[in-house]
């Protein structure tokens, strides 16, 4: 049996998965710790509650892959790949079908087009001035003073949500204090970032052809409200996987699983950005 | 590692040196007041015309970019906003405003008040304020040279008649300001021998089709546009641009690239952004990623497809080249057009948008474009955002991860291609 | 001798201040603070009746109030009302007379005011736009380096190396810190070179505002994150940061207030 | 007032008042164009109903167009794409687009491939109106456009565009008349409201939107308001992308009356009537270089726009300056430096803000408006 592993050191989140090969592939386990200041050492620590968790050595395991914004912190990886290539790997895996990824990140939203093998045909990001939607939601909510979890749920509850003009994460917050003042309710005002970030996220998937089945990931996934929302303005379901933060991680395990496989002849091994460390 | 290698030849010094040997020829302005010297815009310029008097152009454009690469262009953009210019300005006028206040040069000696400030108007708006604003600040005379733009696939006779006019009435306007008499043969001779760096120039370019290709048509062509500006009407320009074409001509008889194994063919959209010059080439040289072919390069002039200037006639020809025959003044689908063909003959595998927040001529409508490529021509299309100018809109991580992703999802349908045959 | 109250209607706090005169002298006599929540009417009664009770004064002794900020014109009681700015304009001038500028580094919004000998705004520049170089820029960063705000001075001061962060925008300017931090720089560069392009680009909003001489700081963020020395060594100039700081604006408009008061009077004498 | 009710009918999307105009004129075409130096007297010469293009306001959310023109790009670019894109334009036959600013153009080219169907012009205006081949030159433009507009429409006779110039001289004279009217005693005439009579011009066949302009002038001038302790400014910098109507009231509430302003521009900007003797065409190009209002959008070295500006000031006994511009309009933010510095030699204070078509919260806007107020009152 063959055990690999993928690590995604996110701007806020670390993430690691343990995936074996026995006849059939599966997550053997998973670990989440914060970023925090010191990338190289979230990762060993993501990494290690996860060997700890799937009771295996990191020694046994046999190839790691990096992904995400410190990927090449990772001491110990063996090769890094971006996360938008490791996200549609992922979503293909977790999401059989998928066709199209959804994805709101801390720093930024990407839309990937999927192939058949899970492999990138196209990908769009956003703009500069609509960097951070994961930031635009915890922004709204801290401003509201509600946690991070409350705001999907309250949300839904909006009667006549108010109408967000703002793109930048930052000034969001001016937006919805003159809202607080005019004596608006945080429903209503939750319910309009909400459909002001699901109306963003589709034009920026529309650049795209955007085809079933969709798949939304990241940590926003577990996010209902943002879920119904999107839902609403694509006018169709999407496929959330229970383990849509840990789709990257997995798109990387994968990856390192395909590379112990020797049949395996993509050129993505090729040149020199895949060798350990390699910048 | 291969990110750290760089395409050098000799043409890179004698580049040095040419350009070296203009600013001199300003410095001797500033101090003597000779010879005349004349503000143009790169874009469909008309430097045949300033050789019938001997006078010599200054580029604004050109002493914001060598200041951007050499990482000194915040400070005078910062002394531009101070006067009021907005975040969202051109940078490429703040950092030349910026250095006339604080008298600031690229290569630190004198550059002269120019004896016209000629706004070769091509399509930038920009342009107009720019060169309004320097006349204002330095005190010059101004004068404008309205070009129509191409709104239809030819110029009509009237936009010729219309700019030859013009030209001609610069010419009066520099006999009045030099004092000098304008020298029919001189401009005609300038005109032969810009033709003849044109053929140079254009056989240069279409040594990118071979593969791999001996220079990178967008990292590289930047180094040869100097004196391409500067020199083409000249015989030092000919002379260039003869050792340039020999050397490449050379490196591609030798099977040589630019790279040791030239992975990626790119068409490049969009200005660089000059501030991180070296960090963003090395972003592509890390995937030996090569362009091939780039819009940029013929802001100047468009000269691959065939136009030259015609000693014969050579008002009109000087109408023609800035009406029809520069990037700048084609219109938005006239680009499109250009691309597709550089994707098809020169044989690219994608096309890098850059989106420059300084330049809406450039940028305005990229997302359409993008929109065009990938779902009308299924050309994989990456997208990207900074600046030329100003380094405050350089993102690194952000600008490096996109690239990354869109290499891998390259190398990946390559090597499925190559599966399949 | 008669009691006026400037009243703060802020985003986040409420300020109230008594003011009284004796022989032209202006004089606080009481302080009040509370919480704004969303009944600004309410937060402005309960600030004003916390500074009357510090006072000792009773609520129908207060002449005429003067209303600021966010919320001042949803208080009911209020005689005028003047913004946050002209306000602090003639606050800080108050407190401190040669104050020729004022810079409020608030969460979004950065805002440089110039003012004249007299205390009136002579023209101010805020960064409407876009949020760099805003206090929510140094928040964020102290939250993802796990230092709380109030040290972030501190530990900048102690920086070998600083690092410049490129991006202007605080959003994108977090994954430069990601890199930095990446690249295994200290957190004690991070910052200082945070304190630094904060620094700058107040530096270029004073500019626009044609500062003279000395500097007063204002704003929540900005002095908790100790960035009043960062200005004073790249702007060359005096930082000044009033004590009690948070009621300046209050302070200004119960001093605006006076003014309309004294106005009044002389009118009605003249009558 | 009754031009209130047109106005919100005419600004609602998919321009009921157009299509109630083709019911009735079955046959005849509409032509729309970006409201800035647009010659609308060939559209109308030609039988066809010119429309000015002002953005959507706020009630269109881009869910198309900001990916076809990315950050940094300003609002009524992204909306008129996106209202094309979303179907609200499909009233009209045609679109022209001017020399306005380098996004602008880029979008003539960008509609001309998303609408292949539609007739998509650029009409190239110049920017040397110093050289004697100038007037020819915008003369045989015109042409070429009447040319295009003559495929679609059939033959324009030089009368029709005598008539059709004389139409319009009307309606810009009782225009300029409104506004000296506002001047002289701004208390009779709120801007809100004349913008939005002005506005619905975009809309209307120029006959009837002269009727109304008479009605209001009337009205206007039967009213007698007291003159309240207000500050007298100019604003200047709106001259395409229009601010949104509370943005205008707000200014008004905060203390000011709006003296003179660069709205809706496309309107008057004729400084005096275009000659209906000789070659039409000659007669308005001739206008366009000697005749026409300065703007941000409109270059002539001849004479300086700043010079416009401090006189507009002085000619209108204005206190101030509020520069009302566009997020990310390059013209606007152009010329602001130099208008500044001649204004601050000419002693007169002055405001810049920023707002954009779309907006839904006032308050920092409200807050420096009324600190600018009180800064020019209290001492």
């Amino acid at each position: 049996m063959r055990i690999a592993a993928g690590v995604d050191v996110g701007s806020t989140q670390t993430k690691a998965v343990i995936m074996s090969d026995n006849g059939g592939v599966k997550i053997a386990a998973r670990a989440l710790v914060d970023t925090g200041a010191n990338v190289q050492r979230a990762a060993e620590r993501a990494f290690d509650a996860c060997c700890r968790e799937a009771g295996v050595h990191g020694g046994d395991v046999a190839f790691v892959v990096g992904t995400g914004y410190g990927r090449y912190k990772i001491a110990f990886g063996n090769a890094q790949m971006t996360e938008i290539t490791c996200h549609a790997k992922g979503a293909a895996f977790l999401c059989p079908g998928t066709r199209t990824v959804i994805d709101m990140g801390g720093q930024d939203s990407k839309a990937i087009s999927v192939g058949p093998n899970g492999e990138v045909v196209d990908f769009v990001m956003n703009d500069k001035c609509a960097a951070g939607t994961g930031r635009f939601l915890s922004n709204s909510a801290e401003v509201m003073g509600i946690s991070l979890d409350e705001v999907g749920p309250l949300s839904l509850k909006a009667q006549h949500p108010v109408k967000i003009a703002t793109v930048c994460t930052v000034f969001v917050e001016s937006d919805i204090l003159s809202y607080l003042a005019q004596g608006k309710t945080g429903e209503d005002i939750l319910g309009g970032v909400h459909n002001a970030i699901a109306k963003r996220t589709l034009s920026l998937a529309r650049r795209l052809n955007i085809e079933p089945e969709i798949t939304m990931t990241g940590g926003v996934a577990r996010n209902i409200g943002m879920v119904r929302a999107l839902e609403a303005v694509i006018g169709r379901k999407m496929l959330v996987s229970p383990d849509a933060q840990f789709i990257g991680a997995v798109g990387a395990a994968l990856f390192a699983l395909e590379k112990l496989d020797q049949s395996f002849e993509s050129g993505i091994w090729r040149g020199e950005h895949a060798v350990p460390g390699g910048h | 590692m291969n990110d750290k290698k760089e395409y050098r030849g000799s043409i890179h010094q004698q580049q040095k040196d040419l350009m070296l040997a203009w600013y001199d020829q300003l410095d001797q302005a500033a101090t003597t007041g000779n010879p005349p010297t004349v503000s143009m815009m790169i874009s469909g310029n008309c430097v045949e015309l300033l050789e019938g008097f001997e006078a010599v152009p200054i580029y604004p454009e050109v002493n914001a970019l060598q200041l951007a690469i050499r990482h000194q262009s915040l400070d005078p953009i910062l002394a531009a906003e101070e006067l009021g210019y907005a975040a969202d300005n051109c940078a490429y006028v703040k950092a030349d405003i910026g250095c006339i206040l604080k008298k600031i040069t690229p290569t630190g000696g004198k550059l002269p008040t120019p004896t016209l400030i000629l706004c070769n108007f091509v399509g930038c708006n920009t342009y107009l304020k720019w060169f309004e604003h320097l006349a204002k600040l330095q005190q010059a005379p101004l004068y404008v040279i309205d070009v129509p733009f191409m709104r239809a696939d030819e110029p009509s006779r009237s936009d010729i008649e219309y700019v030859v006019k013009q030209l001609q009435e610069t010419v009066n306007k520099l006999e009045q300001l030099t004092g000098r008499k304008f020298d029919y043969d001189r401009f005609r001779q300038a005109v032969a021998c810009s033709s003849r760096t044109e053929e140079l120039w254009s056989q240069i370019k279409h040594l990118a089709r071979r593969s791999p290709s001996p220079f990178d048509a967008y990292f590289d062509a930047i180094t040869l546009m100097g004196p391409l500006y500067v020199y083409r009407a000249r015989p030092e320009g000919v002379e260039f641009f003869e050792a340039a074409l020999a050397e490449l001509q050379a490196k591609a008889d030798a099977r040589k690239g630019v790279y040791e194994q030239e992975q990626f063919r790119l068409v490049m959209e969009g200005p660089p952004p000059y501030p991180y010059f070296r960090t963003f080439r090395d972003m592509f040289a890390k995937w030996q990623a090569c362009a091939v072919a780039s819009t940029y390069s013929t802001v100047g002039g468009l000269w691959e497809f065939g136009f030259r200037h015609d000693p014969s006639n050579p008002f009109e020809s000087v109408a023609m080249h800035m009406i029809a025959q520069n990037v700048t003044n084609r219109n938005f689908l006239q680009r499109y057009e250009q691309i597709r063909r550089y994707v098809e003959e020169w044989n690219a595998d994608g096309v890098i948008i850059h989106f420059v927040k300084s330049c809406r001529l450039f940028s305005a409508g990229q997302g359409d474009m993008r929109e065009y490529f990938t779902k009308q021509l299924g050309v994989p299309t990456l997208y990207i955002e900074s600046d030329l100018e100003d380094p405050r809109y350089f993102a690194e991580a952000q600008t490096k991860n996109r690239i990354d992703a869109f290499f891998e999802a390259l190398e990946h349908s390559k090597a499925a291609a190559s599966i399949r045959s | 001798m008669p009691f006026l109250a400037g009243i703060d209607c802020g985003t986040s706090f409420t300020k109230a201040v008594v003011l009284s005169e004796d022989h032209g002298q202006p004089r606080v006599v009481g302080k009040g603070r509370t919480r704004s929540g969303v009944r600004v009417d309410e937060a402005a009664s309960a600030a004003l009746a916390q500074a009357l009770e510090h006072a000792g004064l009773d609520r129908r002794q207060v002449e005429y109030v003067a209303t600021t900020g966010f919320g001042r014109y949803s208080v009911s009681f209020r005689d005028i009302q003047v913004t946050e700015i002209t306000s602090a304009a003639r606050g800080a001038h108050f407190a401190i007379p040669q104050t020729s500028a004022i810079l409020d580094i608030g969460g979004q919004c950065t805002r440089a005011i110039g003012i004249t000998d007299t205390g009136r705004v002579k023209v101010f520049k805020s960064n409407d736009k876009c949020a760099a170089g805003s206090g929510m820029f140094i928040q964020r960063a102290a939250k993802y380096l796990e230092v709380r705000l109030e040290d972030v001075g501190e530990l900048s001061l102690r920086a070998t190396h600083p690092q410049p962060i490129s991006s202007v925008c605080a959003v994108l300017a977090e994954s430069d810190i990601i890199n930095h931090v990446s690249a295994g720089i200290t957190v004690q560069d991070i910052l200082r070179g945070i304190h630094e392009s904060l620094a700058d680009r107040a530096g270029a909003l004073l500019k626009r505002v044609e500062m003279k001489s000395e500097l007063t700081l204002i704003g929540g963020v900005a002095r908790q994150a100790g960035i009043a020395r960062a200005l004073e060594d790249r702007l060359k100039i005096k930082v000044n940061i009033p004590e009690d700081c948070d009621f300046i604006c209050a302070l200004g408009a119960a001093l605006l207030g006076l003014q309309r008061l004294t106005a009044n009077d002389q009118s009605r004498k003249r009558l | 007032m009754v031009f209130e009710r047109t106005f919100d009918n005419c600004s609602a999307l998919r321009f009921p008042s157009v299509q109630e105009w083709k019911q009735a004129h079955p046959g005849r075409k509409v032509i729309a164009y970006f409201p800035v130096y647009a010659p609308v007297e060939l559209i109308h010469a030609a039988g066809m109903l010119p429309v000015g293009l002002s953005g959507a306001g706020d009630r269109l959310d881009i869910q198309h167009a900001d990916a076809r023109f990315g950050s940094f790009i300003c609002s009524i670019v992204k909306t008129t794409l996106e209202m094309g894109l979303a179907g609200h334009l499909e009233p009209f036959d045609g679109f022209l687009f001017s020399t306005i600013c380098d996004s602008a153009r880029n979008l003539c080219f960008v509609m001309k491939r998303n609408f292949p169907q539609m007739y998509v012009d650029f009409l190239h205006l110049p920017h040397n109106p110093s050289s004697s081949a100038a007037a020819q030159f915008l003369a045989e433009e015109y042409r070429r456009i009447l040319t295009e507009l003559e495929r679609l429409g059939g033959k324009v006779s030089d009368d029709a565009l005598r008539r059709s110039i004389a139409l319009y001289n009307r309606n810009r004279a009782l225009i300029r008349e409104l506004y000296q009217l506002r001047s002289r005693s701004p208390q009779q005439v709120p801007t809100s409201e004349l913008y939005q009579l002005i506005r619905v011009g975009n809309f209307l066949p120029v006959e009837g939107h002269t009727a109304q302009l008479e009605a209001a002038l009337v009205d206007f001038q039967s009213r007698n308001g007291k003159l309240r302790d207000s500050i007298r400014i100019v604003v200047e910098g709106s001259f395409c992308e229009q601010p949104p109507l509370p943005l205008i009231r707000l200014v008004e509430d905060a203390g000011c009356y709006i003296v003179d302003d660069d709205f809706m521009i496309g309107q008057s900007w004729f400084e005096s009537d275009v000659p209906i003797e000789g070659y039409p065409l000659l007669a308005l190009a001739k206008s366009y270089l000697d005749r026409s209002v300065y703007s941000s959008v409109r270059h002539d070295f001849r004479k300086p726009r700043w010079d416009g500006l401090v006189d507009k000031v002085r000619r209108n006994r204005a206190d101030a300056v509020l520069f009302l511009i566009a997020k990310f309009c390059e013209p606007a933010y152009f010329d602001y430096v130099p208008y500044k510095q001649e204004l601050e030699r000419a002693g007169i204070p002055h405001l810049q803000l920023e707002f954009e078509e779309k907006s839904f919260t006032f308050d920092r806007l409200r807050t420096e408006i009324e600190t600018f107020v009180e800064s020019l009152v209290f001492d």
